[in-house]
């Protein structure tokens, strides 16, 4: 059978994935598309726990929902708040966005 | 009997493997003579201008967006539906707020002027 | 175990016997005997796509006061063949600046997500791909499938018309599937379960589900017809603005595959209503509980009967226009779904326990009251507005005189 | 042995999508390799016998989220038919700083060492977690309150984006 450490190691690379992802894009959505990695490995955590500890509980579903919910809100968010930079600086190159550095 | 979703992970590869072997066939008997006029992107006989990339209407965006968070709010609507037989009606007002918060955004955007396509 | 009420099982008995003589493991074995028979399944599936070009063809034909095909076969029944060899031997063209992968993949995931459908579609009671426990989200999630391929299709033409009638069409899939996943969930909650053969079985004890819920019923049809993109909500084609929509670029084979699914999906479509709403396969007739080769053909009946329906509609109602499209499913359809769910909510709990004729009659009656209160609110909205519109060119013409 | 097997294919899938989301110049394209990364993710999940979780990771990741990242990219083209880098100045450092992270999380999870359950729990004959999901989302003594601020919180992230993205000037 597989341990459950497989899935959590499997989650910290995705999660670790995703932070280089952040890190290193230029482009926002970019940036947006690594965040939506790390949230992804939260949820591979969250559920390989919850079958592995105890299935009659629910907490590790319902919080991977409540994760789902966050994700749909950080996305709308995210992506409306870029193109509306877009619209006002036309650029999304997250690098070039300094106007508050002091 | 087999775990369900070992049945369901069958079924995909299958599902996507007959439209590939149709295309494959087709690939195969088909003739192929490709010229510079032929390839060319079919746009009612004009010449092309510049790339496909049109800047579209916002307003597609701003529809998705409502549709995502509805999509979310509708989807966790179901553990809900499933367990509403085995629950006391105090549930069925759970529900029935969860529903009521959904429409206060939907008349929020439709007073916003955010369900017009102009 | 008798051959009429089992086949199924009879076969896999005997295929197991056979393979176990050939000294196959029982694990294996299963899973080639399951293999087979989601071939089979889906082969079948295929044959029946290829009956429907036909009847899709004589149907408009016959709408339209034409004859239809007529010269191959008998009625003309042979005619998908031909059409078929066609479509293998045509060129197949990729445009120069398309996207290969995205290109090639789209058709393919186009009619996948259709078959995929047909993993949960209850034939009878014991002929069924599988029962999955989240059947209904798993019909969406398919759908999902099927948005993401026309987008692709869209992107990788590197094509104008193909990239606008692609959001034209990704806009009317996902806002259409806000109702229909309401629709869904007013089986959910009568039945209990998501499962959709636990669905058709409810409904053999319980009644059909659409006298419970007529209302959701209709809306599951409506929402079903914009999910397919057809008349009239079919504005990924127009052919004065657009030409042929997403899918211009695709020619030969790729172009069968788009057509092969949007035919399966309406039919597919036309069985889920069947299924959900109209008792399964016990009904039109009732000897389909016990015996499986009733119960696909009542299967096949309904989703015939309201495939033809959605092609009466297709052929009888004229495009409408993108703001409309949008302004009908987001200004009425979504609010009257949401209503509808919390009534059949809130009638549902109250009336559960009252027995089966209370309890049918009542939420019968509801959905009556609801309906007509719709219509009523509609005409009088319908009314002020034309009065609106008209006030102000009679106050000229008034001043004219 | 055929449960590892399926594993790995799937966190194969799951790594390797993820890597070119993050490496792929075309926007597009790493949209469609992050619906990879989620599907196997899925994949995961069914086999985890969270079916519920897995259905909804379609329907809403590759659905909705997936439409709207791709609509997104759409919008700010201009930003494509740059040739250049995608990647800033601090990708170097974003590298370490992720292997570092990746050191640090394998030695964490490695130290757990036995106290880690090696097979799943069972599931008693009888209980269907779909049916405990809806009671648990909805009895009051457990997670009722967050299934309501849950749809609060989207309420607010839906005014929250509308209000940022008609905003005209």
């Amino acid at each position: 059978m597989i341990p459950l450490s497989w899935y959590l190691f499997l989650s910290a690379a995705l999660f670790c994935i995703g932070l280089y992802g952040v890190l290193a894009r230029k482009n926002a959505i970019a940036i947006l598309l690594g965040v939506e990695l790390m949230l992804n490995a939260v949820n591979i955590n969250l559920v390989a726990f919850w079958r592995y500890l105890d299935p009659t509980q629910m907490g590790g579903q319902v919080f991977a929902i409540i994760v789902f919910a966050v994700a749909a809100a950080e996305v709308a968010v995210g992506l409306s708040l870029v193109i509306s930079i877009y619209r006002t600086r036309g650029t999304v190159v997250a690098d070039e966005l300094d106007m508050m550095k002091w | 009997m087999l775990n369900p979703w070992m049945f369901v992970g069958l079924f995909l590869i299958v599902g996507l493997l007959i439209p590939v072997a149709a295309i494959v066939l087709s690939a195969l008997l088909a003739p192929r003579k490709p010229n510079p006029i032929k390839l060319s992107t079919y746009e009612c006989g004009m010449e092309t201008v510049g790339d496909s990339w049109v800047q579209f209407k916002a307003q597609y965006y701003v529809f998705a967006l409502v549709f995502l968070i509805f999509d979310v709010e509708t989807v966790f609507l179901f553990p809900w539906a499933l367990a509403l037989n085995a629950l006391p009606f105090f549930a069925v007002v759970e529900g029935i707020v969860f529903i009521l918060i959904l429409i206060a955004g939907l008349s929020f955007a439709w007073r916003k002027g955010m369900l017009e396509w102009v | 175990m008798n051959f009429w009420t089992d086949p199924i099982k009879l076969a896999f008995d005997g295929l197991m016997g056979l393979f176990s003589s050939w000294g196959m493991a029982a694990d294996a074995a299963a899973v080639v005997i399951n293999l087979l028979g989601i071939v089979g399944l889906i082969s079948a599936v295929m044959v029946l796509d290829i009956l429907l070009v036909w009847v899709e063809r004589k149907v408009v034909a016959r709408f339209q006061d034409r004859l239809g095909p007529n010269r191959v076969g008998p009625w003309g029944i042979l005619q998908p063949f031909p059409d078929i060899i066609k479509l293998i031997l045509k060129e197949d063209i990729t445009p120069a600046g398309a996207d290969k992968v995205a290109f090639n993949l789209a058709p393919i995931l186009s009619l996948g997500s259709v078959l995929f459908l047909w993993a949960v579609v209850p034939l009878a009671a014991t002929i069924y791909g599988v029962d999955l426990n989240v059947g209904l989200l798993y019909l969406v999630a398919a759908g999902a499938v099927g948005t993401l391929s026309i987008i692709m299709a869209g992107w990788s033409s590197n094509n104008k018309y193909a990239l606008v009638g692609a959001y034209r069409m990704v806009a009317n899939m996902i806002s259409y599937e806000i109702p229909m996943v309401v629709a869904l969930l007013i089986p959910t909650m009568l039945a209990g379960t998501m499962s959709i053969k636990g669905i058709s079985d409810f409904q053999l004890e319980h009644g059909l589900f659409f006298f419970l819920t007529p209302l959701g019923a209709l809306l599951f049809l409506i929402s079903a017809i914009a999910e397919l993109g057809r008349s009239p909500f079919d504005l990924n084609e127009g052919e004065s603005e657009i030409v042929a929509g997403f899918h211009i670029e695709y020619s030969g084979m790729k172009f069968g595959l788009f057509y092969a699914g949007e035919l399966l999906h309406a039919f597919t479509f036309g069985a889920f209503v069947g299924v959900l709403f109209f008792g399964g396969y016990a009904f039109p007739l009732p000897w389909g509980a016990t015996n499986a080769f009733v119960a696909v053909f009542n299967v096949l009946f309904k989703g015939m009967v309201f495939y033809w329906v959605i092609m009466w509609v297709k052929y009888t109602v004229p495009r409408i226009r993108i703001d409309h499209m949008l302004a009908f499913n987001w200004k009425f359809l979504v609010p009257v779904s949401f209503t509808l769910l919390m009534v059949t909510a809130i009638f549902h709990s109250l009336l559960k326990d009252t027995g089966f004729w209370p309890y049918t009659l009542g939420m019968f009656l509801v959905n009556l009251i609801f309906g007509w209160l719709l219509l009523e609110m509609l005409r009088s909205r319908g009314r002020a507005e034309r009065e609106q519109a008209e006030a102000p060119s009679t106050a000229a013409q008034a001043a004219h005189h | 042995m055929g449960a590892q097997i399926l594993f790995f294919l799937c966190a194969a899938l799951i790594l390797i999508s993820a890597i070119m989301v993050v490496t792929v110049r075309n926007l597009i394209h790493a949209a469609l390799w992050l619906i990879a990364t989620l599907f196997g993710a899925a994949l995961l999940y069914a086999s985890l016998d969270a079916s519920f979780i897995a259905v909804v990771q379609v329907v809403v990741y590759i659905g909705a989220i997936a439409i709207m990242f791709i609509f997104a990219v759409m919008l700010t083209r201009r930003e494509l038919l740059i040739k250049t880098d995608q990647t800033n100045a601090n990708w170097p450092l974003a590298l370490g700083l992720s292997a570092v992270m990746l050191v640090a999380l394998g030695y964490v999870i490695g130290g757990f060492g036995v106290t880690l359950n090696t097979t799943p729990a069972a599931i008693p004959a009888g209980v269907d977690p779909l049916t405990l999901l809806g009671k648990a989302l909805l009895a009051p003594e457990a997670y009722v309150l967050p299934f309501e601020v849950a749809s609060v919180l989207l309420l607010a992230a839906m005014v929250g984006a509308v209000y940022v993205a008609m905003n005209k000037k």
